[in-house]
């Protein structure tokens, strides 16, 4: 191939390149945007995990309150 | 004595060739950039170290049952270690940001003109006397742009082999030094006031749409571009094992246990390919300058379509989020936050910029399949 | 533009079958009961996903160098996946329940009569015109009822691996409703007086028991039946590993990097098998119903073993016990226990349901070691 | 081979099968009951160790949670 | 009922010869060791555990398509998997004390001699009628008096595959049987005064030294014996990742993930060389006797030379610390450590005795590579 | 090869082994000497570290001190 037809080529890929990213990518927009509308938020989730987290997590709340006034007596004294 | 003699001639001092001592210089100035000036030193480190590995004259660690050998044919020529990679990746990465703002891909998709504006260079080289780049060639080159290293890899392992020790090296090279290259592009092309643009707060995102977006990327690649699904769908697949909850255990195995054994065999394998037969030559010196147009362009063009978005937009865009578009994750992201607080100290642009980066990611591994479908 | 031509002839759109949409079908499902319904996930998130990789046109992930084609013939065609997971299993497992009171390896004896009983029924089956299954069909399909993962893949892949992904998928979506599959025929087979039987607190079991248990299990496996020693010896050594308390590392990495690395590439490579060809077939109607009644008649051999049992030591069993030799650990072990705490709210028999459960274990690889010296 | 012949051989894999299950965990029912005869029980081992995990455990996987946590909380409010 | 006469015709009982039974009892006495005794029992159990899997009549563990053919196979055939454990080791080993005393690499070298003097005794066993030793099986055997498990097994499954078994096991449990072997040869060589020495507190090492040392030691072994680079390239590998500090992943990756992993493996598949055929020899007594013999004269070479380096110091030097050079980390130094201990109870020597200790980790590694280079 | 010619090489692999053992070891001596005269001291570093450290490692001996209290706390409460 002669470097004329391999720049033609070149160039061809570089507009069929470009195209197809933002074909692809401009499809993906649509498809998250028309996705958000049909999700709704976590909002109820979000309220629940507080209550969930101390049976998960079973902190002793006697240990986290030892542990805050640690934390707080350091604080106070730096 | 003559066993003194024989353990002689097969010392490295009896049988160096000035080209090994060169590569094997190669290699250190690579460990030096690791592990000094902390360029990428999780890949640049075993890279480094490979390249002196494979040019130790006598040693046959290159040559078929050495380790290097194995290294190599299980691992790149398969296509196996830059697919790990990129699952671990996609284990890594939130999409969080590129959801509450999905027009950011549109940054991601401009700033791949990096890669197909170096690929018409690179066959415009030719003129030069001395290179002969093929497109396939032009192409694993133009990867470069793509800021991207396991992509760059598994391109330049399907398109030119014989070129991927220096587009590896030079990939992320130049992703290690986005700190320096983009900011001078970024003021460049935008104005104070451009860069001093505050972004509304991103939308929470929930959970749901995180599920789905690895599977909606994975859809889109299936319809429309089948030769990227190897990398974008172990990428996908890495990302729903994160988002989906129910597999931690797997999640937690992709981007920490086998994304770190699979980065030193990657490392070492890519080094095994720094031999002075390939790499010193005159196409080594194209490919080095073709990457750091490829990084440049990329850039430029992807903040050129944040200032028309921003325009577009009414100003609630800051432009300087495209410099964000050419992935080198989390680096870019990174760069456009100090840039955007030099002009305006209460900006901050690092959220807003993760969008466009992992955005980038897809650009170009979407990139790399149109060139695998195209050229390969 | 004949270059969108041509990247417009290669996407997925242009080349689609209906099968293969179907096949994809198939694997979003597998991804939704595994991240929704949250059915074991950890083998149907890989095995849905790969699934759907398998069947995307025109991009060779299941053709000769693709990764797919790379995991299968590596991890499951050598058999050697399934041992991994084997051992990894084995390292997790606590035999202390079995220890205290060996009689239970009789209910996990009597619980892979599901897998008998179901090769005939697969045979019987043949009657029908369209079915023509071989008397290793039959073996792989029955498996099934062994309700044990690897077990399945491992007998599948050396008798009838055109089977493979239609048996893997039945036997982790039937383990993974145990919850539901169970219950009524417990209920329906025993009587409320009995489900309330409480038992005996188990003696506590000595270190140099358990240490020396899997070593005891392999030598009658060695002295008995060696075609199971692939699979029962890395079970052991998995659980030796744990037991001798000199390994800890080994056995970590079995049970955690080890297996779960295995784990993602076992599912993908499962999925791999989810073709139109071989998945889309009256057969795999076939196997998905025998594997249901396989896990019946499993579970209500087991409760039967369990009631002569109860009453041979007047009533010193409860017979729901029985229901936990069908392995599908620890999950049929928990169903007990609820369905023991339903009769009686003071009646705990996790604990005791732990020993009938690993014992199924057992049972079934012994079972697959049987069907491969007779049929293999 | 007709389906007669299966299913005679199938009903001769049934019957095969369910005895040498049997025979083999019957035997290590067997085994394992001998076993427990030879075993002292770990009942030092199982006094020892209560006295034994201070100094090797030492910390209660919950309560390292409940630290973690404690200076998780301490960095985040610097 | 003719199936059960297949299966009794399958059983091991069936099939036994009184040699297997015999491997079998050497895998279960090498167990014994690892669990009971806690001799290497990283290393022995695997290989025990192994020894049983590989001598199981009709199991088929070791031919091809069995699990124990691939590991060795793909693991140690290759190379590969001690390879691995050497980057490993590499990772694990801090070099400072003997960056801090660099004369200690004497001792190193001095402990060779119980390599090469060995060689020339596995020769001149050959005068006995039975022993047919070649200089590349004595050169295996030899190096047993290395003290360095993945060394020998690298050297012997170059130089004399079918040898290997033996040697591994050898090398493993001499190395165990330090604390028995070493101190009456170490009490035997110096007197009381000379064991109580107390030696000057090491000099704090730099960051820079610990980081260039790797590279030094790579690079004179690629000037003047390339053919131990495979060995002490894996090494340097994994000690730069340790030094640098910058890929701490990585690091972490090598020293437990993948060393572990390859650790089990490594295990099984030398227990698979354990087999009556190879084991079963008036070959393996005579290595069994050759690597004591080899322990002793390393540790007392050792010695000597240290006493030597002592007088010439003025006495500064504590020669206990030669036995250290025969490697046998972190072994040999605790037991010069606890000599050191009964003649002066002041005289803490642990910290000091880790520089002949590392020093003689790399002599073996030279050494092997000598022997490859002239006998390989 | 007869058993008289096998001893001398291996006689000869001996000498030769040795003195390249000892030749390669004791180079290293020789480079790792002359890198310690090249390398300064990490104490400008080592001084440098503890005012360092807090922002990376975090955990003051004042913060670890008022943990440990904590900790002993919620060990007597409990
Ligand atoms: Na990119
Ligand atoms: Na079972
Ligand atoms: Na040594």
């Amino acid at each position: 191939m002669d470097i004329t037809a391999l720049l033609l080529e070149a160039g061809n890929l570089m507009l069929v390149g470009m195209i197809s990213v933002f074909l692809f990518l401009g499809l993906l927009v649509i498809v998250v945007q028309t996705m958000a509308k049909y999700c709704p938020a976590d909002i109820p989730a979000a309220a629940k995990k507080p209550a969930a987290q101390p049976t998960n997590n079973t902190l002793n709340p006697k240990l986290i309150a030892a542990i805050t006034s640690a934390v707080q007596q350091y604080r106070d004294n730096k | 004595m003559e066993g003194l003699l024989t353990l002689w001639h097969d010392t490295g001092i009896y049988h160096f060739e000035w080209k090994q001592l060169v590569m094997m210089a190669v290699g250190a100035v690579l460990l030096y950039l690791a592990i000094v000036r902390k360029f990428e030193p999780l890949l640049l480190l075993p890279i480094g170290f490979g390249a002196i590995l494979a040019n130790i004259p006598n040693a046959g660690l290159n040559d078929e049952g050495g380790l290097l050998y194995y290294v190599y044919h299980i691992g790149i020529d398969s296509g196996v270690f830059p697919l790990l990679i990129f699952m671990g990746v996609g284990a890594m990465t939130d999409f969080g940001a590129l959801i509450a703002n999905p027009k950011m891909l549109f940054l991601g998709a401009a700033a791949q003109f990096g890669i197909f504006a170096t690929l018409f260079g690179a066959i415009a080289l030719n003129v030069i006397p001395g290179f002969e780049f093929t497109l396939q060639d032009a192409s694993a080159i133009a990867i470069i742009g793509g800021a991207d290293g396991p992509t760059a890899i598994f391109l330049a392992s399907k398109l030119a082999p014989h070129l991927l020790g220096a587009i590896a090296v030079a990939a992320y090279s130049y992703m290690a030094l986005v700190p320096l290259i983009q900011p001078p592009i970024m003021k460049a092309l935008t104005t104070k006031e451009e860069r001093a643009i505050k972004m509304e707060q991103l939308r929470p995102v929930s959970k749901r749409e995180k599920i789905l977006f690895p599977l909606l990327v994975l859809g889109a690649c299936i319809m429309l571009l089948p030769a990227a699904t190897p990398l974008v769908g172990m990428f996908c697949l890495g990302n729903l094992m994160r988002e989906s909850g129910v597999v931690d255990r797997l999640s937690h195995a992709a981007q920490s246990e086998i994304i770190n054994a699979v980065t030193i065999f990657l490392g070492l394998a890519v080094g095994s390919k720094l031999s002075a037969e390939y790499f010193l030559t005159l196409e080594t010196l194209g490919i080095l300058v073709l990457g750091a147009v490829a990084f440049a362009i990329g850039t430029g063009s992807g903040v050129i379509m944040a200032k028309i978005m921003s325009r577009m937009s009414g100003g609630k865009i800051n432009p300087l989020l495209g410099a964000a578009g050419v992935s080198a994750v989390p680096m870019a992201a990174r760069v456009v936050n100090k840039v955007g607080l030099e002009a305006n100290p209460q900006n901050f642009l690092l959220m807003h910029a993760m969008g466009p980066n992992v955005a980038g990611v897809l650009g170009s591994a979407v990139a790399a399949g149109v060139l695998l479908a195209l050229v390969g």
